[in-house]
């Protein structure tokens, strides 16, 4: 039988390997399920590994899928790193988008005509403002009141669903749109610029790869940053010191809250031009996952979110490539995502073969 | 109001489930391991359930079937969190997405398909009382062993040897390893028992109280049931009550909408997550109170020696 | 019999299967987008029994068909339509509102392509739109519901209070009362279109409050299934649910597009396709009222009968004048028939349905 | 040997705890067997220790904070008892060798000090056959030490074995009967205690004795910290309530606190320190400003450092490195913006360990890597470092080699030279005795008035320690009286 020994220190190799292994036992094990149902496991596995990487237009799909994720999970890399269970990032990207959206129906109904670029940073700042403003409900809550904000984040999440139902039902609906739930579409001055002609990928993209280098820089080269990841795992050091920990929750959930918000303004003013009912594909739930594989650091964010938009659009992609049902799809995320979770051990346990005894 | 006991009545079972798979996650929770995985475990439960009592018309079998697809699949997350000290987090997700998939498939042939409604319950005599009778008494019995459960637990945690050590690991798992308890071993059985519960409520979710497989039919319930946990301070008699107030909130919104208060719809929907803040706002007052019924090891690896 | 044992056809994976017919010319390919499960017994399920059937009645060596279920309504929608064109597809079917916007701007960019829009109201060269009078079914069931009610309150479970909804409400209130004009109705709404448990709660409320035949508007069985607990009635929505509910099922109303889809595919594999807007009904068989009850009373199923035939012959209209809402004020006068205009504006409950229309304004 | 008090010894890191985990079968060893009662056994696991009749009471305690005593008590015992008689044990155990302790209490609201008595009449409890102690009497008042050893002793005659590790060589002296010297995980010699010296036995641990104290008379300079009548109600429902406490410490003195654990040491240090900022703002002050609603960093900013009793956890983070963990306490490598330079950080890290005579494999090496008196260098270390115009230590030598306490020791005193001001609490008088220039004795929540150490007899510091002293205007007695 196998037995694990712990490393003396984490392994670096393992820290590389680790996803290739992962990368192989899903392979086999995906392939074996996709054989059994008598799909062409070759087809299925390149459909799912290759297919979004094919051509220019694919990979400013998988770009523009990534932004989200990416900004999302940076917010909440730091929030768990100092302890503070935000799971409500989905809640705060909606808000984000409701007020972005907000302004660009504003700016929409004055008729502006300024160029994109200088609205941009209006809409995201309004989506920061937003998403920010969430999550400070939670933080509040959690501050003056001690309310857990696991509970406090989720049920927001819900909340905020709701009330951009009630706004795009209601009144925020577009007058001439036959009362269906959605506003009218935003002028073209607010959009968020496009970086190619003919592709959907933004200027989001690369604003959430300049958040996520400004992230790593905030958490491990400032001293702010390294205060707020002291009151985690060490709350009475972090009185010792004299970190406040009230600041933490503050720090934390603004700075999470306001990046979801970002997250949700590029959304709605970028490729939807418009709110409706359906702003998320639960970005904010699918961020903790990438958080999470990407080892909590920013960078491991940004590939973790291009792997994980990888596995998305090739769910799509298989259904209509090689007619996989959506289901199996699901189930060969969720094998995926756990052998690189399970991989990941290896990083600091080494295997070894035991004599039983 | 006049239908008061048919709200309660509604307000029971409709708690139920959320009760059943709260207490489950709260049997995970106590041993420091949080699930995540709770909704894709409850589809799967719920699925495995409905096709068991499909084919046997027994529903009983039915939660057997989902109890034994719950336990296994929460098997898996244990495995991988408790021996491999994989992330608490990231691993439930990951099982709830694999099980969301999974039930999704398994289910394909049975969409539409329709079980052999049992007839209506009810407690013998005291079902006939006025106002309490339909109130209390004319449930499915799995309402009353839901609260059968909860005074079982928590007499279990608080007044027996088993319950200490079951606190005592999710507490601190370095003392109690270092005391000579198998930690691992421990926090495995509860994993796979509180993963069993889940998959009760799954298997009630399809069986008795929708009673139909649909993809996706959970709809959030596991995430709820998520928030009980921590909503009831990891106290059992408090996620019954949780349970109750979502369940009883949410039937009174539904129930004041048919009764004619006009809100927007979206306002009524939003009673049940709000109020269910409220009240944690006003428990959470003194903060020592959480942190000693919080196990401290929630969501924390541990590994034995080191 | 909703259950269909086969893996989910998809005869676009078999590219080959054009290969060895060298006169013949390559079949047409026609993608779908779907925004829930095909699974989910309702809307879905509907749009791709009517996809299976269309192509079994034009032939499968003239047409091959595509589907990608549970898309969400979003920026992800423009995705899969772009890459449905990309692999060739000639024409493109959305099956949500929710995809009017991404279907506008790839229909845009490729005019080469037909794609059809299902409930949406925006058209282009090359892009139309169709939909069901899904409120005539309501009228037919209202009815049956009619004559079933001993308490002349019905119950209605609503997803969102948008003029489709509403219209529905109405009919099903104006078919009850046609028959019994003590009829109520009372409506709850669940704001979701998908929640089965949720769904079970609304009817149950709903029951609780003294109605005791229902219609609903969202996309599962549960309502039925609680009226079958109840002891109660209701009916099916979107698809034949008869077999879910025996004791309590009054009849379904069904969608039934698969003629539709035949006539798409005739259009283009004749090049006779052109923009209009389709609002198919009874009288074109995509709406109806299937499978009533045996146990409903004979005099209501004439009823049905007839109207069916008004229906079909155009000699009824469910909305038609004197039409008061239910604040008492006239909203379509004596002997109009409602336009499409005032059938999109729907924004108020008739006489008889309690409380307000939970709008934002 | 049955009835045989051994001790074991070893400068820290030495492997002390780590062999005794083993004996316990709290940790497999690598190679090697164990005899116990001359046959080899295999001992995988404390249960299986426990049916040998091992008994253990761990250095860190393996206690769990929100159960009560009873319960604690009762998760160590493998007898199938009801709670209520194990209570009934405690009591009874704990009234033979006179511990105090209160069986419904929850473990979080004990001091360090009561947290050690429930591990040991845990261990008493199973009637064990070896009894492992690893050092508990760091926390002990002297009183409660003679107890103990009386207590052991009295073990000892029944025939039970014991293990014995301790730091203190005058107790071992006292107590045990032989003696083994473990070095860098080795046995570095064994040796009759009563036959040996303090000096012979730590040449035989570190191979050196340790340095003599050098004292000079101190050089009393400007008022530093100053407590003016400090009332602070508590927080935990079993922690004490701090009544009219006044203190000077000056530029220069070293000023100490004796009193045994829980009497109010833990709720003064964090009034002090800022930990609590709850104060008066004037009830505390520094050089004449009040402080006493400032929080930590605050104080600090203003020169008053603090070295608390809990090293991992609280004076260092556990998972950051040695060089991170200087930020808790030091920001001489920040830039603007609270920019870190991490060479900067690197070199001043290294510096300290090297200057302290840290064990440690760098300044990269995460802070859970040091043993626990390595670590207390390292801490005690970068406050000294940091040049504190006052410096408060909370139990400086807890648990630290003979040969680590003596150079921490000198350090302070050499700070005092400097002229530092310092506030110095410690339940090991002959350490205070050793170092300071006034003693207060605090107890209960109060604090005495000070007397000049080389007044000061351990039967008077005894006396105080339950709260018999002269209030202000009598007149003191037995002593000069003289209290600035
Ligand atoms: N560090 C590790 N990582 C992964 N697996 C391990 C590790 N250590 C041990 N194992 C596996 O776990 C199994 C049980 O280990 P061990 O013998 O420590 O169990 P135990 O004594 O029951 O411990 P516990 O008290 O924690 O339950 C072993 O068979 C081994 O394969
Ligand atoms: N056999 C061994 N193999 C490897 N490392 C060891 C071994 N024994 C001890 N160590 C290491 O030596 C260090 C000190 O161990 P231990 O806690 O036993 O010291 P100690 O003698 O009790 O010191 P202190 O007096 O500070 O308590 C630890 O870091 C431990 O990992
Ligand atoms: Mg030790
Ligand atoms: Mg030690």
């Amino acid at each position: 039988m196998i037995r694990f020994e712990s490393r003396p220190s984490p392994s670096a190799l393992m820290g590389l390997l680790s996803p290739v292994i992962a990368l192989a036992l899903t392979v086999a094990i995906g392939g074996g399920i996709f054989y059994a149902l008598g799909k062409d496991p070759g087809r299925a596995l390149a459909v799912f590994l290759v297919d979004p990487f094919d051509g220019p237009r694919a990979l400013a799909e998988l770009a523009l899928k990534a932004t989200p994720l990416v900004l999302c999970s940076l917010g909440l890399a730091l929030c768990f790193r100092s302890n503070i269970w935000n799971i409500g990032a989905e809640g705060q990207f909606l808000l984000g988008g409701i007020t972005a959206g907000g302004v660009a129906l504003l700016a929409t109904n004055a008729g502006t005509t300024v160029s994109p670029w200088a609205f941009l940073p209006v809409a995201l700042l309004a989506g920061a403002l937003g998403g920010a403003a969430w999550a400070a409900i939670v933080a509040l809550l959690r501050d003056r009141f001690h309310a857990n904000e696991i509970l406090v984040s989720l049920m927001l999440v819900y909340v905020a669903n709701l009330f951009l139902s009630w706004l795009v039902f209601g009144p925020w609906k577009d007058p001439h749109g036959f009362n269906f739930p959605q506003t009218v579409q935003f002028a073209a001055a607010t959009e968020i610029p496009r970086l190619f002609r003919g592709m959907r990928v933004n200027a989001g993209f690369p604003l959430s790869l300049v958040a996520a280098v400004a992230m790593w820089l905030f958490m491990f080269r400032t001293y702010r940053g390294m205060q707020l990841q002291v009151g985690g795992p060490a709350p009475l050091a972090a009185r010792y010191a004299g970190f406040s920990s009230r600041a933490a929750i503050w720090t934390t959930l603004l700075v999470s809250g306001g990046l979801a918000g970002v997250a949700g303004a590029l959304e709605v003013t970028g490729p939807m031009g418009q709110l409706t009912p359906h702003v998320s594909m639960g970005y904010g739930f699918t961020a903790i996952i990438v958080a999470f594989v990407g080892r909590l650091h920013p960078l491991g964010c940004i590939l973790s979110s291009l792997l994980l938009s990888t596995f998305l659009i090739g769910g799509e992609l298989a259904q209509s490539r090689v007619g996989l049902p959506s289901a199996l799809a699901g189930v060969f995320q969720g094998v995926l995502l756990l052998s690189l979770l399970a991989c990941d051990a290896l990083v600091h346990w080494r295997p070894r073969l035991r004599r039983s005894p | 109001m006049n239908g008061l006991d048919l709200l309660v009545a509604a307000t029971l079972s409709a708690g139920t489930p959320l009760a059943i798979a709260g207490l489950g996650l709260l049997v995970n929770e106590r041993v420091g391991v949080i699930n995540l995985g709770a909704e894709g475990l409850m589809l799967v439960s719920a699925v495995s359930g409905f096709a068991v009592a499909l084919h046997t018309g027994s529903e009983w079998l039915g939660f057997g079937a989902g109890a034994l697809a719950g336990a296994a699949l929460s098997l898996v997350l244990g495995w991988l969190v408790i021996w491999l000290n994989t992330n608490q987090y990231a691993t439930g997700l990951a099982v709830s997405l694999f099980g969301s998939g999974l039930s999704a498939f398994a289910g394909i042939p049975l969409v539409g398909r329709q079980l052999q409604t049992g007839s209506r319950h009810g407690v013998p005599l005291l079902a006939d009382l006025p106002f309490v009778g339909p109130a209390l008494f004319r449930q499915h019995p799995m309402v009353y062993l839901a609260i059968a459960l909860a005074g079982a637990m928590a007499l279990v945690y608080y007044r027996t040897r088993l319950g200490l050590v079951v606190r005592a690991v999710g507490e601190s798992p370095v003392s109690a390893h270092a005391l000579g308890y198998p930690v691992r071993r421990i926090r495995l059985a509860a994993v796979v028992l509180g993963g069993a519960l889940c998959g009760v409520a799954g298997a009630y979710l399809s069986v008795v109280y929708t009673p139909l497989w649909v993809e996706g039919m959970v709809a959030g319930r596991g995430w709820i049931a998520l928030a009980l946990t921590v909503f009831a301070t990891w106290r059992p008699a408090r996620v019954l009550l949780g349970a109750y107030l979502f369940g009883g909130v949410t039937m009174l919104q539904l129930h004041l909408q048919a009764g004619g208060v006009q809100l927007p719809a979206q306002f009524m929907a939003m009673l049940p997550y709000l109020s269910t803040v409220v009240v944690l706002v006003l428990i959470s007052r003194n903060p020592l109170w959480i942190r000693l019924n919080m196990p401290a090891s929630l969501g924390k690896p541990f590994v034995p020696g080191a | 019999g909703c259950s269909k044992k086969e893996a989910p056809p998809a005869p676009a994976a078999q590219p080959e299967a054009a290969a060895p017919a060298p006169a013949k010319p390559a079949p047409l390919k026609a993608g779908f987008i779907y925004v829930g499960p095909v699974g989910d017994a309702g809307w879905t399920f509907a749009h791709d029994k009517g996809r299976r059937e269309a192509v079994e009645k034009v032939g499968a060596d003239k047409v091959t068909t595509t589907f990608v279920e549970k898309v969400p309504e979003g920026p992800d929608a423009e995705r899969v339509l772009r890459d449905l064109v990309a692999q060739g597809n000639k024409v493109i079917f959305a099956t949500s509102f929710g995809f009017m916007d991404a279907i506008v701007k790839v229909a845009k960019d490729n005019p080469d392509v037909y794609f059809e829009h299902a409930t949406g109201y925006k058209t282009s060269d090359n892009l139309r739109v169709y939909e069901a009078k899904f409120y005539e079914g309501a009228y037919l069931a209202g009815i049956v519901a009619g004559k079933m009610t001993k308490t002349n309150v019905l119950g209605f479970v609503g997803s969102f209070p948008i003029p489709e909804v509403l219209r529905n409400i109405n009919a099903f209130t104006l078919g009850a009362q046609s028959v019994n004009p003590k009829i109520k109705t009372k409506v709850v709404w669940v704001s979701a279109w998908f929640d089965p448990p949720k769904e079970t709660e609304a009817a149950q409320s709903l029951f609780n409050g003294g109605a005791d035949v229902l219609l609903q508007n969202t996309d599962s069985s549960a309502v039925l299934q609680a009226a079958e607990r109840n002891g109660k009635y209701a009916f099916g929505w979107d698809s034949d649910m008869s077999a879910v509910a025996p004791k309590a099922h009054l009849g379904s109303c069904a969608l039934d597009w698969s003629g539709y889809y035949v006539k798409t595919f005739n259009d283009v594999l004749n090049k006779t396709w052109k923009p209009e807007v389709t609002k198919w009904g009874v009288k074109e068989g995509t709406v109806d009222l299937v499978k009533v009850a045996e146990f409903a009373p004979a005099e209501a199923k004439a009823k049905v009968e007839e109207a069916r035939q008004g229906l079909k012959a155009g000699t009824l209209a469910v909305f038609t004048g004197p039409i008061v809402d239910n604040t008492g004020k006239e909203v379509l006068a004596k002997g109009v028939v409602a336009d499409e205009a005032w059938k999109g504006a729907v924004n108020f409950y008739v006489k008889g349905v309690e409380g307000k229309v939970p709008a934002g304004k | 040997m049955p009835g045989e008090i051994h001790s074991v010894l070893g400068e820290n890191g030495a492997g002390k705890s780590t062999l005794m985990k083993i004996i316990y079968g709290a940790l497999g060893p690598d190679a090697g067997e164990i005899r116990f009662d001359g046959r080899p056994v295999e001992i995988r696991s404390p249960h299986e220790a426990r049916a040998l009749g091992i008994a253990m009471v761990f250095q860190h305690f393996s206690l769990f904070d929100t159960l009560t005593v009873g319960e604690n008590v009762w998760l160590g015992l493998d007898r199938r008892t009801r709670l209520k008689d194990v209570e009934a044990g405690i009591r009874r155990k704990a009234a033979e060798y006179g511990i105090e302790i209160e069986p419904e209490r929850p473990v979080h609201t004990l001091s360090v000090g009561e947290r050690q008595r429930v591990e040991i009449v845990r261990a008493l409890l199973t009637e064990p056959r070896l009894l492992i102690l690893d050092e508990p009497t760091s926390v002990l008042t002297p009183q409660a030490v003679e107890k103990l050893f009386v207590t052991l002793r009295k073990l000892a005659a029944t025939g039970c074995s014991i293990l014995y590790i301790s730091h203190k060589l005058d107790e071992i002296r006292a107590l045990c009967h032989a003696c083994t010297v473990l070095r860098g995980g080795k046995v570095a010699g064994t040796c009759d205690p009563a036959r040996e010296t303090t000096a012979s036995l730590s040449r035989l641990m570190i191979g050196a004795e340790p340095p003599k104290l050098q004292r000079k008379a101190p050089v009393i300079g400007e008022l530093a910290l100053r407590v003016r009548d400090l009332s602070l109600p508590k927080v935990d429902r079993f922690g004490v309530d701090l009544r009219h406490v006044s203190l000077d410490v000056r530029g220069g003195e070293i000023v100490g606190i004796a009193g045994v654990s829980g009497n109010g040491q833990q709720e003064l240090l964090a009034a002090l320190s800022g930990e609590d900022p709850r104060a008066d703002t004037g009830a505390v002050q520094l050089f004449g400003n009040g402080i006493g609603h400032m929080g930590a960093g605050h104080r600090r900013r203003l020169g008053l450092h603090f070295v608390p009793e809990e090293r991992l956890g609280r004076g260092a983070v556990p998972g950051l490195s040695l060089a991170a963990n200087l930020l808790l306490t030091r920001h001489e490598a920040l830039g603007k913006l609270g920019w870190i330079d991490r060479g900067f950080l690197r070199n001043q890290a290294a510096a300290i360990l090297d200057r302290y005579r840290v064990k440690a494999a760098g300044p990269g090496a995460v802070a859970r890597s040091l043993s626990g008196g390595n670590l207390q260098k390292y801490i005690v270390g970068r406050e000294l470092d940091a040049l504190p115009k006052v410096l408060i230590v909370a139990q400086p030598t807890w648990g630290v080699d003979v040969g680590a306490a003596a150079q921490i020791r000198g350090e302070l005193i050499a700070l005092r030279d400097k002229g530092c001001a310092l506030l110095v609490v410690s339940e090991e008088l002959d350490e205070l005795f050793a170092m300071t220039d006034r003693l207060h004795v605090i107890a209960r929540g109060r604090l005495s008035p000070s007397i000049p150490t080389e007044d000061a007899t351990v039967e008077l510091v005894g006396e105080w320690m339950s709260g018999l002293w002269p209030e202000p205007g009598q007149p003191a007695q037995g002593t000069t009286g003289a209290h600035r």
